[in-house]
């Protein structure tokens, strides 16, 4: 009997996205694998039940989720879902290993084999894989695109017979995946562009779109190459050349993280207090706490005359390539777990240890089994 | 005595490297090179001195005595003239390239 | 002493093809007059020690004078009036080698008749140019402004040469010759001169001088073969083939066939009607646009919607970098309705990666243009048409405009005659200060990146 | 006594223009006149009652109205400013002179002498006092913008470790001043751009964008330059044709308008039902009616799978910048109406006569004399 | 006849100039040997003519051999063997003019001692050019793989130098010989010659054989002097001086000088270690490879994160764009992982205009590569390292890469010896068709825009 | 007879023409130049044929013949191979400028 695949409908509020696409759908009906979607589960992301042509649909989840070899979801099964799933069933997706215990022990006593996409090491061969990367860059995209929109003013430079507008600009705080993508937008839409980040390397690509670095003067990197602690004093400065950049920028866009760590706050009440009128910040961090002490995740809304808009899930908001993308991530993992039409992980392979959070009734990520279970690391 | 076969064997191969030297020229280099090239033929003066050199006739001589004169005023203003026309490529600019 | 002579003549022939060598580009043109200076000091120093010569104190009395002269005159006359002042001395020239003819032919001993023939070819064009070259630097002088034409002029030349001509094979032929057969051949030589610089306009005076030019190195080469002189030989030729060519490539750079500006210079009535109206447009070539901005201080581009629609702003941004890089200091110039939309061209140089703070919008831009050196205006048309300012009965009548005309110089590039959207004539095409640069934007401006890039 | 220039805080909803500027304030008190402005007038534009340091602030709007020489708006006034109005004071601003009668003969009665901003001819030298041209120019910035934001794909291409994601194709419908500029963004955004007007001279103008020229083979140019109407036939034609490129788009900006008419229908239901799935419509024509037959003004909705979005009032989304110009324009104009401290037009002056909408208790405006007077053109 | 074989020999130095310098420009290359073959023909067809001759019939039968024997095996060689065959004919050149020498100097007739000089030193010259250019062939040829070279070996051959310089002069001093001095004088410089071209390695043979086809010129001309023949003094003059800068050009584009092809080709130890690794990274000039592209039919540009750094993008574009106007297939090829963000290649390349159309992914251009005759990879590294598929060790093994390694050119821009991303070491930049040009992103593509430019 | 001081100025020109007409030729280009150079010497041919058209004693003779040989093999060779080698710039190339 082929495996079977099952896509959920996904039920976190606010959530477009769907884990597989019609046509990555058929590539693995074409690999001899089933594939059962639920009724509907494609719709807001604006695939129909009828473009998956080559999949069962399902209307009964419980029926879908209890038949499953594999299930395929964006964010984490809930508790009653986990629940439905067949014991030893394997569940690939995002699955948030520092929150809800609940959950992961839920995973774990049902036996169930489970992928975190996001602990998926970050190594030259799992970049297809890499969906932090690939949901991070939608969101970079999407927060120029918010930023633009929301501020009063134009972001490119406008010589018209109605004076002269100057071009906005536009601050990029945190060069990850995401705001390297923020920097090209805002930069495209014609806005001069700044961008900081902690990471000294990150000047030269900030420089490769044709972005001015902030400079904060004080260096990150000590010995060996590794990034130091800054000084109290150095943090200072930093702050100080920062507001500087902030009290300028007519947008912000905040995208500084640390994985698995709270957002580090970066833009103080003080700073937004010293910035235009009708400027705006778009704090992608929102879902880590964000980058501005003001962030109400989620929220919209103005400080004095400035715009805080701290959005979550912002992928969700271009679900129709967000889940193509994403699909396409899940097709390159399940190449690594699926051989000759069986579930066959090679579990020493440093990508399938790697993004193993349960299997075995045990929790395997480190860091999620010592803060669920206590013990060594 | 440079004759026959050999001076068109020079005047060809004269004329070529003359040719050659200038074929890419800039339109603003026209005016100053037809100037230094003025200059140049200014080497009649030492045609000319010889020819007065060997002035015997008073006739001779008077018309050595204008060539000489004629020549040395097409080598003297040819230079100075090239020379003012070229100070306007001075290399200093700005310590630009 | 004969070799010493000899190997001197051969050092200045080398330095000669050397220095003009250098003369040809812009980077060393000025050292080049420096090594063709030396060549010709050593040349005239080294002939002072020729065998059997006499007459040294008339001699250098004379090249004291000429010298003199031709020092002072050089040294004190205007730039602007540079092309009679290489007229004159280049006739001085062709005179030397007509007087060196004359007084070979009164000596009369060749030793062969090849030689004797040298010696009147030489005599011949150097006549030519002599008083051509005369009468090209009184006209440009200002002494003899209008051409001198009359009704069957080019037959009446056409006579003369060919009795110029005859004259000289008749001497050949005839191999010994009175004093007064000499004077009528240099009279007819002269007089044809004379005749064929007279019915040629201002415009193309450079263009003859050129030719005048070239027939001296002629000239000169060939009385160096009757002394058996290789530095006049290599020097000469070099001169009359390079002369050649450049008279060639200053007629097409003015738009002209050699042949139109000796014969067709009658037929100028048509030209003279539309300059009687504004002035005419005068075209330009992009490798002298490219010099003129390569060496300029401070250049103003101006795009407008042909920029757009010949999609050169990459091109554009090409050009002002390679000029930035030279030390230029250029600015763009964008008019608030250049184009078809409000911020049409900020649009495209943005996208061509034109960094903002080298944009100036009208208000900033306007008093700069006195001290402009070149004002490049690409497809634009309206927004500088100084009849906005200056003519109430115009449609544009009361827009602002970028003062382009006040610049010290204007190119402008555009395909044709085309108007731009208001449909007027623009007075600034036909002003002075004004070349138009005709073809497509991008074609053009890729154009004056390659001559800009070869100085 | 100096002219009072009074600037009233705006009544229309969703309006958040002003109709002067701190700096342009500061610009016209310098040639002595008088400029009072309604306490919280440019708040909603971001402009603060504190910015504008060289106006008189009034709280009581009656007062303000009343006591003015020369009134700026940006919408028209409501009847009862109308009423407030001292007889013989001059109004300048939108007019809106094709609908809702009783303002306008409120003017006319009031003996109100008033200037419509939308009928300034469009002369080369009336172009700095354009603010359909400084307006629209924003709007179409804007519906770029919001397209963008709207469609749940990238608009650029993108290659990437999940797959390539091809560029978004977005079709402009009518190259006028607000076309042209949503071309110019779409484009810098990485779409895909055609466009499509019945005016055969925007060809050029569409390419001298970058983008490509939507031929429908029909050529509208009748005799002597004029356009021509197209027969039966040839309008199925340029319809099918048409259709074929909306049913490709991700996005859609329509702006065709013709002054004073309702806007033509362009779009019709059975093209938008063979749109993709997560396509956008923008369509900036709303405010006459909308290109697309199933605008519904100023709401934005999905049939079926098509999002549909007219927008009313774009400009005043982007307050800033759009009262920037707005004011700028009023301020040129005003150089033609105040000369030497005093209200002095030059009546025979085209932009003047042009524009003028009532004077001396008559409508000078000859199609709205007609409509609500009768009588000749 | 005498005036006829004169100005046929001038007519062919003409024809001679003419052709070579047409040969000097890609376009019209190819009628310039025409030109040169038509100038060979007349001046050897006049030769018949010339008076006094005898011994026609085995001049015949030698020119038929020879001439014979030389178009069978040129038309057969394989075209990676033309340069050993170039250097063959060379040396026959070159021994050809030894034999004139050797002719004049048993006849023992000249008219001054100069005659004789230029003839001895033609004879010295052209034989060491004779054995040198059979000794490169012999090389290239495989016969003789490994340069040879031994100790002192320097000093041996100055010595052998000097020993020919020295018998020359003594020759020239004595003014008459016996045919054992001419014996050994000619053995001294052909064993010169031999020694001179052993230990040079082949790839600098090239430029040796260059060298030698100048000095070739060089004798023709000498002997030409002796000869009284104006068309060898002109052609092997032209061809010495032409030669020379020729062979300096040549090293140069090899980063080599000639001294230290010459000389210093002792002191390989070095360039050996590096080899013994995995090949070596080879250089070579922006002209070469302008021409390389402009002459080809398909070229793939692979763009990485240097071009973002160097923001090479728009000279990128410019560059493709003038490929495919002279009708090149140009393809970009963008890795998904190019840069350092998803779609950083599309950023760059959208803003510089490039058309959608031409960017192939990953999946599209691998199966091109093997008939791109040019894979251009600016500023990429990790993303065409053939390593990832063949050393399971590497850190980007499993990485799916652009195959540009099977391009059958590859040219890669870089600024010297920089790691990529992943920090491995990259097994293209040592592949046998893979040519590195150093330096920054945005000034070489300009170079390689300037190189197609001038074609 | 071309002597002496002519014969340097001849040497000269010829030199300073060979040298500026190849100044500018691209690295492609050096190979197919150098084989062209490399036929054009084959001149020598003529020498060699002049040389043994007056060649008396049998050496001179054998010398003679050897020389006509390799020179007849310089030029005919050196013609076709840089021929073949210019074949590759066949101006055809579809079309193109
Ligand atoms: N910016 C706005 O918002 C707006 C809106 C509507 C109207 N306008 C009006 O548009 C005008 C703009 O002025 P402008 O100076 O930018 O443009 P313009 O006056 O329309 O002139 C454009 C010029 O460009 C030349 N041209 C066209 N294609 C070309 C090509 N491929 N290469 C080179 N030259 C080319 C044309 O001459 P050839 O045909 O001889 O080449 C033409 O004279 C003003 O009158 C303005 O009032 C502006
Ligand atoms: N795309 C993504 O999302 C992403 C994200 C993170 C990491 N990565 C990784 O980044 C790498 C991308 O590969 P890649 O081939 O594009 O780049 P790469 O492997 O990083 O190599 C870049 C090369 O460009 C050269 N270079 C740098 N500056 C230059 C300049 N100004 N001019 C000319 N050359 C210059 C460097 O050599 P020299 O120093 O010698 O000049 C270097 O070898 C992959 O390993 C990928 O996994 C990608
Ligand atoms: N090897 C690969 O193939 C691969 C794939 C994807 C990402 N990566 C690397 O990982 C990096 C991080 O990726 P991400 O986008 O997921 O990171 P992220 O979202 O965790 O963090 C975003 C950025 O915030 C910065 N940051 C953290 N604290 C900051 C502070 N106090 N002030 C300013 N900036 C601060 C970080 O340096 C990081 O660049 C990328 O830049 C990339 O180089 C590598
Ligand atoms: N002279 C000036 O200085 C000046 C200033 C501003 C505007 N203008 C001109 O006025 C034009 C119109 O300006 P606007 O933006 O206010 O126009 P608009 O908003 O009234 O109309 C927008 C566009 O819709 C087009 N359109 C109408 N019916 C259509 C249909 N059935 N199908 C497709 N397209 C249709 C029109 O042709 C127009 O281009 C501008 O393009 C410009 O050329 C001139």
């Amino acid at each position: 009997m082929p495996i079977r695949i099952a896509v959920p409908h996904e039920t976190t509020p606010g959530e477009c996205r769907v884990a597989l696409i019609p046509a990555v759908v058929d590539q693995l009906v074409k690999q001899g694998v089933q594939v059962r979607l639920q009724a509907g589960a494609g719709c807001p992301a604006y695939y129909r039940d009828r473009d998956y042509t080559s999949a069962e649909i399902v209307a009964d989840r419980a029926a879908l989720l209890g038949d499953a070899d594999i299930v395929l979801t964006v964010n984490p099964l809930a508790v009653e879902d986990v629940g439905l799933l067949r014991e030893d069933a394997t569940v690939i997706g995002f699955m948030h290993p520092h929150e809800n215990d609940d959950r992961i022990i839920a995973l774990r006593d049902r036996n169930i084999t489970s992928f975190a996409m996001e602990l998926i090491p970050r190594i030259s061969r799992a970049q297809n894989m890499d969906a932090l990367s690939s949901q991070a860059s939608i969101g970079g995209y999407k927060a120029a695109l918010m930023a633009a929109n929301l501020t009063a003013r134009f972001f490119p430079m406008l010589t018209t017979a109605a004076g002269t507008i100057r071009p906005a600009k536009v601050l990029i705080i945190g060069v990850g995946v995401a705001g390297l993508q923020a920097i090209a937008t805002a930069k495209r839409l014609g806005a001069m562009v700044e961008a900081y980040d902690v990471r000294p390397e990150t000047r030269e690509q900030v420089e490769s779109l044709g972005a001015k670095f902030v400079d904060v003067k004080v260096s990150a990197v000590g010995e060996g190459g590794y990034a130091r602690e800054l000084s109290a004093e150095e943090k200072a400065q930093e702050m100080e050349v920062l507001a500087q950049h902030v009290a300028q920028a007519d947008a912000i866009i905040s995208t500084a993280g640390v994985p698995g760590r709270p957002a580090p706050k970066i833009i103080t009440t003080a700073m937004v207090e010293q910035m235009k009128p009708g400027a705006v910040i778009i704090d992608l961090a929102a879902y880590s706490g964000g980058n501005c002490e003001l962030t109400i995740p989620g929220e919209s809304f103005g400080h004095e005359l400035v715009m805080i808009y701290g959005p979550l899930n912002v992928p969700a908001m271009m679900p129709v390539h967000a889940s193509e993308m994403y699909a396409k991530n899940l097709y390159n993992f399940l190449a690594l777990i699926v051989h000759d039409g069986a579930i066959k992980p090679d579990w020493e392979d440093e990508i399938v240890a790697g993004s193993l959070l349960t299997r075995d009734r045990q929790i395997y990520h480190a860091l999620t089994r010592q803060r669920i279970e206590g013990g060594d690391l | 005595m440079i004759a026959g076969m050999t001076a068109l064997y020079i005047f060809m191969l004269a004329a070529f490297t003359g040719y050659e030297i200038i074929s890419r020229v800039p339109v603003i280099l026209h005016t100053p090179l037809m100037s230094g090239s003025n200059f140049v033929h200014g080497i009649v003066l030492v045609g000319a001195m010889v020819a007065m050199g060997h002035a015997d006739s008073t006739l001779e001589q008077v018309i050595g005595f204008v060539g000489v004169m004629l020549a040395a005023g097409n080598a003297v203003g040819g230079y100075v003239v090239t020379e003012r026309m070229l100070e306007m490529f001075r290399s200093s600019k700005r310590g630009a390239k | 002493m004969d070799t010493i002579i000899q190997i001197s003549y051969f050092v200045s022939a080398v330095l000669f093809i050397l220095g003009l060598k250098r003369m040809s580009s812009p980077v060393t043109a000025r050292d080049g007059i420096v090594w063709a200076g030396v060549g010709m000091l050593v040349a005239t120093l080294i002939t002072f020690f020729h065998p059997g010569m006499h007459n040294y104190l008339p001699m250098t009395v004379a090249i004291a004078i000429g010298g003199g002269l031709a020092l002072w005159s050089g040294k004190k006359v205007a730039m602007t009036d540079m092309p009679q002042m290489i007229a004159l001395y280049n006739g001085m020239g062709g005179g030397a080698a007509g007087a060196i003819a004359a007084v070979e032919l009164l000596k009369g001993e060749f030793p062969s008749t090849s030689f004797l023939a040298l010696a009147i070819a030489g005599a011949l064009i150097g006549s030519i140019s002599f008083s051509g070259s005369l009468v090209a630097f009184a006209k440009l002088q200002g002494w003899a402004r209008k051409p001198l034409r009359f009704p069957g002029q080019q037959v009446f030349n056409l006579a003369l040469l060919a009795a110029s001509i005859g004259i000289s094979i008749y001497l050949i032929v005839l191999g010994h010759f009175s004093s007064g057969l000499i004077l009528a051949f240099f009279a007819l030589a002269l007089a044809y001169g004379v005749m064929m610089a007279l019915p040629i306009g201002g415009a193309d005076m450079p263009v003859v001088i050129s030719l005048f030019n070239a027939l001296t190195g002629l000239a000169v080469a060939f009385e160096g073969f009757v002394l058996n002189n290789a530095a006049m030989i290599i020097a000469g030729t070099v001169v009359g083939s390079a002369g050649t060519l450049l008279t060639q490539l200053m007629a097409k750079a003015m738009n002209r066939s050699i042949g139109s500006v000796l014969f067709r210079a009658f037929g100028t009535a048509e030209g003279g009607a539309a300059e009687a109206v504004t002035g005419s447009m005068k075209p330009i070539d992009a490798a002298d646009v490219g010099v003129m901005m390569a060496y300029a201080e401070r250049v103003v581009i101006i795009p407008g919607y042909g920029m757009a629609v010949a999609q050169a702003q990459h091109k554009i941004r090409e050009l002002s970098e390679l000029l930035i890089k030279r030390g230029v200091d250029v600015k763009f110039a964008i008019h608030p309705v250049a184009g078809r939309m409000p911020g049409h061209m900020n649009v495209l140089l943005a996208e061509a990666n034109v960094p903002y703070d080298l944009l100036y919008d009208l208000d900033e831009i306007n008093p700069a243009f006195p001290q402009t050196d070149v004002a490049l205006v690409i497809g634009a048309n309206d927004v500088v048409n100084p009849t906005a300012r200056t003519n109430p009965d115009s449609p544009i009548y009361g827009m602002p405009i970028l003062n382009a005309d006040l610049a010290k110089n204007v190119i402008v590039i555009k395909r044709g005659q085309g108007k731009g959207f208001s449909g007027v004539e623009n007075a600034l095409f036909f002003a002075d200060n004004t070349r138009m640069l005709y073809g497509d934007g991008q074609a053009m401006t890729s154009e004056l990146i390659q001559a800009v890039k070869t100085l």
